[in-house]
């Protein structure tokens, strides 16, 4: 085993990894940006090293320096986390180099599942159903409708030098193609600098559900099964589950796309834990979409519901062990659920909202885990991602898991920053989310609808606040705008 | 005591007594609703506070949040500010004078680019200044038509929430 | 289902109650003595009622107060969790004529194992086994003689009327026997006024495993399996787990001991939630001791194995609902273990610590669960037991657990009392209890082992200290025990 | 800065010099164990903070306990007392009195019973009074034969721990 591990990351998933080592009685070394000095990954473990500014493409982005920090402190081994290096194949490489262990798949499947058109012809080779469409940018409209005929409309234009919705058509009938590709292109060399365009088949209202591998470097691999991941803002997953809803329905869909999952996998000869995203349509035709070559955000899930520690796995798998569960052990109990908790308005247009953390508490009890990088008395930095905690639960039902879901969020505590807690509650007091009739387009459609407080509920506020500044000085009272502006800007807010 | 209370978009006052800290205090509401009871309030530790009104049991949390207070009572969240009752008339709605716009950013961040110069005429809807925060680019923009007679703030400057930055008259 | 229920306690048990009553999406009431204004039952309650002065015997153990506020605030039914009025059959009776459901079983049920001479013989003749001895105290020495000669030496004299180790005498061989009769005899008679003795087989090194069992109103009873609590310090438990260790190396035991307790449960035509504990042997032979007709305090430890919530179903069943579980439903997962939270000091007799807690962090994270009753800014009462909270935690197998646990404790952190949170480091690394080997004297004969803290520990802590106190003050100088004197008790420091 | 630290059972002087409240600071630990190093001391919150020694990082938190510091480095609790190095010669060991000792109770709780009277001559581990919290009762003992000067209690009092209650003579 490891003499010692430096974990490439911070906030709560370097939280998380800290944690395994240390029920496997390895030493731990953080590393910080200066923003970082006292966040809690530097606080929980056993060595830190500052490798550099605020900025992630002087610090947490420097794959040289955090080896020099390996080297410094002793560390035999680098988990990743996921994010920032966790999926370079040049960092991975230049480890294996150092004769650090990358803990994580070998570089060469980091590099061969890393683009996305990579990743597809591999998938298609290994036999996995892939959307239908043009890998690469296409001739002619001719060329366009050759393809939309032979895969059916309605389908997609996509910009083959971008992303983030530009230079994206969606196309009903062969009559609106030539405009539409015309439009595309256009946008597209706008934006991108190239008018290149790829058509794919749409998918109408798809479900995000990604497979879970698990493998050794002894060449034997396991699926543990689905996360359902169609709860998300801009592209960004805030609510995932397992089992989902949809494999609910139709359970068959767990051992063919985990099947899928595993040809794919195999065909890289990939180790360690990694993740394959499909999108599916309502029907359950699922077609792979991209692979994670990482531990993922949302692991929590498929670790209540298989009772399976994928981090404790990932470093004993990196350290040569060999996995001992095989697939006929791997069971799903029950339903969990995680809800990411981020430092952002979601009724402004999920602003990010770093700053000073007044009060934190997190909720506890039966079925309730938190994995969290925030605490009371820390300042969010507005350098890295808004993601503060990750609660996650389990209950023997989906409707069960919902509702101590419900709970918990009720019991959770942030103040001083603006954070999404109030959304959960939309979400899963949400009929269609509670029906499990799940898309991506989800949260886009989500109605806010307020929570009414009563008489009594504002009358304790009032009381509370009253207490708190009985005399209601000037600036209490809403200062007029000329005061504040010239009050410098207030600095110590955001450190 | 008699307070004024802006309760998110809601106006209150509140009238109370209290013969002594941890006793039972009396109090009156009134505003968009009116409502009176008896309550006792105690404070846990510095932010928080246990109100028990009739039966009903409330843990209050409260943390100043800019000139306002942030309160959550059970799991809701609201943005209280205080006032004296007197103030009420001079305190006033709309300060900002007329013919006056201040551009401040929500988010508090890094400003990574500014868009116009002082003087500038700008359009309404027009970009000004780009702050980012959490790899987010928020870009603020003109209210209206105008010209710029401030800009308070330089590329690279961390801003606070609600910090003016531009000035258009 | 309840339109609302009143929960007859205080502490981490009422806060575990509240939060399933919130799953279920049931109001709470609280009820509170003047010591337990701002405890985080009433802070986490829906409503709260004051029911009397701090003592317990003017406030919790008043039913008819608490049926009082129960009809105050229209609540439908009590749970009354452990201790206080819990195992009090005229007070679930009480509620029965009130029109107020008591949750938990028939007050019949509770009578007839409320003593434990009743219980002892209800499971006799229900054929589960008990410590072999005599029922009554024995009317001669002679009478001993014979009995001691039917069960085996060494056997065990015991004071009728009272317990906590007056007037009993271990005895090895017959020639003891006259001796020791008249020392515990008179003992007795001096301790409790009454000189009668009765004998039992003395089981040596004995564990302590007792069986969880789940019945409704409808007649259908299951056992949950085991937990094993032969950690203990003055017939206290402090550490439970399940599997029991000897049960992992003796798998019939589980079987065994379920049906004898669904014998003895189905005896009194049990309802609700039960647990029967046994007295077992270092070779599995084991004994009825007595039942406890509620919840038990290691509750949590049973959940994580089962998945099962034994408060979702207290309430469900005792609503009148069936319990849909078979007994071949269920199974048992991995290994858990809870630790018992309490404030008082391992290290000077378990000396109790009520007082002000100036800091409080939980552990998180990973298989960790805890349910406490403390928070930070708290004022732990000097008039109840000293559980400020149970930390359980799961794991795929018992090593795991055990190093889970490790972590979770060294996450724990309580400023401003004791607690006895460093002697599970002491447990948890001592080699017996790593290998199973348990008895219920373990904790007695525990040494305790300080562990090692080197300079830069040492360091760091005067470092923190020195910044923290700047300036030491005559009074941060260890002034002179006169002037302490003189200053009036610091009752502020006990509320 | 010069300070005598009482650490658990040991007795260190601590010197150190510091630039700036969050820049790193050079001290040396004589005592028990003589050491010196380098260390950055960050106040995270009133009650914590983040050492850095070298790469070894300590979250210590510390809160006051009588007169005493509670300090937990990692998961090990220290009770550390502080006094200025000069102090050392006047605070001096043995402050109590020859020939009077002090009984004060370690638990804190209510006072049950008083089983001696003032002027009661007592012998070294007769009970004196009855203490009970959290349903524990504990009896405090003379330590020595000897005379009750004083007793500063009464039956149904709150006691605080470590205060004297007993005075033997």
């Amino acid at each position: 085993m490891f003499r010692k591990v430096l974990i490439a990351n911070r906030g709560e998933i370097a939280v998380r990894i800290i944690r395994a080592l240390r029920e496997l009685e390895i030493p731990s070394v953080a590393i910080f940006s200066e923003a970082d000095r006292v966040s809690l990954h530097v606080q929980m473990a056993d060595e830190a090293v500052c490798i550099g500014p605020a900025p992630s493409t002087e610090s947490y982005l420097c794959g040289d320096r955090i080896l020099e920090a390996a080297q410094k402190t002793g560390a035999t081994a680098i988990h990743p986390g996921y994010g920032f290096l966790s999926e370079n194949a040049a960092f991975a490489r230049n480890c294996e180099r150092a004769g650090v262990k990358f803990i994580g798949p070998s570089w060469l499947a980091i590099e061969q599942m890393g683009s996305k058109t990579s990743a597809r012809r591999i998938a298609a080779e290994a036999g996995a159903p892939i959307v239908p469409g043009t890998e690469k940018g296409l001739a002619s409209v001719d060329e366009g409708r050759a393809v939309a005929e032979t895969i059916g409309y309605p389908v997609l234009l996509k910009a083959a030098a971008g992303g983030g919705g530009k230079g994206m058509r969606r196309v009903d009938a062969e009559a609106d193609l030539e405009s539409a590709f015309q439009a595309a292109s256009s946008e597209a060399e706008r934006a991108f600098g190239s008018g290149e365009v790829y058509i794919e088949k749409l998918i109408e209202r798809p479900r995000h559900i990604e497979i879970q591998v698990l493998g050794d470097e002894h060449g034997h691999l396991i699926h543990l099964g689905e996360r359902e991941c169609s709860i998300q803002r801009r592209h960004q997953k805030v609510v995932e589950e397992c089992p989902s809803p949809l494999i609910a329905l139709q359970p068959h869909l767990r051992h063919q796309m985990g099947q899928a999952a595993l040809k794919i996998a195999r065909a890289v000869h990939y180790s360690n834990a990694g993740t394959l995203e499909f999108l599916c349509d309502q029907q359950g035709q699922f077609y792979f979409l991209e692979m994670n070559t990482r531990l993922q955000v949302e692991h929590p899930v498929t670790e209540w519901v298989t009772g399976l520690d994928l981090v404790h796995w990932q470093i004993r798998i990196a350290a040569g062990e060999r996995l001992t569960v095989l697939q006929e052990d791997v069971h799903w109990h029950g339903s969990a659920l995680e809800c990411r908790i981020y430092a952002e308005d979601p009724q402004n247009n999920y602003l990010p909202s770093p700053g000073g953390i007044a009060e934190y508490i997190e909720p506890s009890g039966p079925g309730v885990r938190v994995d969290a990088g925030a605490f009371p008395g820390w300042t969010v930095p507005m350098e890295y991602d808004p993601l503060l905690a990750k609660l996650s639960v389990w209950a023997s039902d989906r409707p069960m898991a919902i509702e101590r879901m419900r709970r918990a969020i009720e019991e959770y505590r942030v103040l001083g920053i603006s954070t999404n807690l109030q959304l959960f509650g939309q979400i899963l007091r949400n009929a269609q989310f509670r029906s499990g009739n799940l898309d991506t387009g989800f949260l886009e459609k989500l109605e806010w609808t307020p929570e009414a407080s009563d008489n009594q509920v504002r009358a304790a506020a009032v009381l509370a606040a009253a207490r708190h500044s009985p005399q209601p000085s000037a600036q209490a009272s809403g200062a007029a705008p000329q005061s504040a502006w010239r009050t410098q800007a207030r600095k110590d807010l955001l450190r | 005591m008699k307070l004024r209370v802006q309760f998110d978009e809601d106006s209150y006052v509140l009238e109370f007594r209290s013969s002594g800290s941890n006793s039972p205090c009396a109090y009156t509401l009134t505003g968009a609703e009116a409502h009176s009871g008896e309550a006792s309030v105690i404070q846990v530790r510095p932010d928080l506070y246990s109100v028990l009104a009739g039966t009903r049991s409330f843990a209050v949390y409260v943390a100043p949040r800019g000139s306002q207070l942030e309160v959550w009572v059970e799991h809701q969240r609201y943005l209280l500010a205080l006032s004296d009752a007197r103030d009420f008339a001079a305190s006033g709605r709309g300060a900002s004078a007329k013919g006056r716009s201040q551009i401040s950013t929500q988010m508090p961040g890094k400003v990574i680019r500014i868009l116009v110069e002082t003087g500038a005429q700008v359009k309404a809807g027009q970009g000004l200044i780009i702050v980012e925060a959490m790899k987010m680019q928020n870009e603020l923009k003109a209210p209206r038509d105008g010209t710029v007679s401030k800009i308070a703030t330089v590329e690279g400057a961390t801003v606070a929430a609600n910090q003016p930055l531009v000035i258009i008259e």
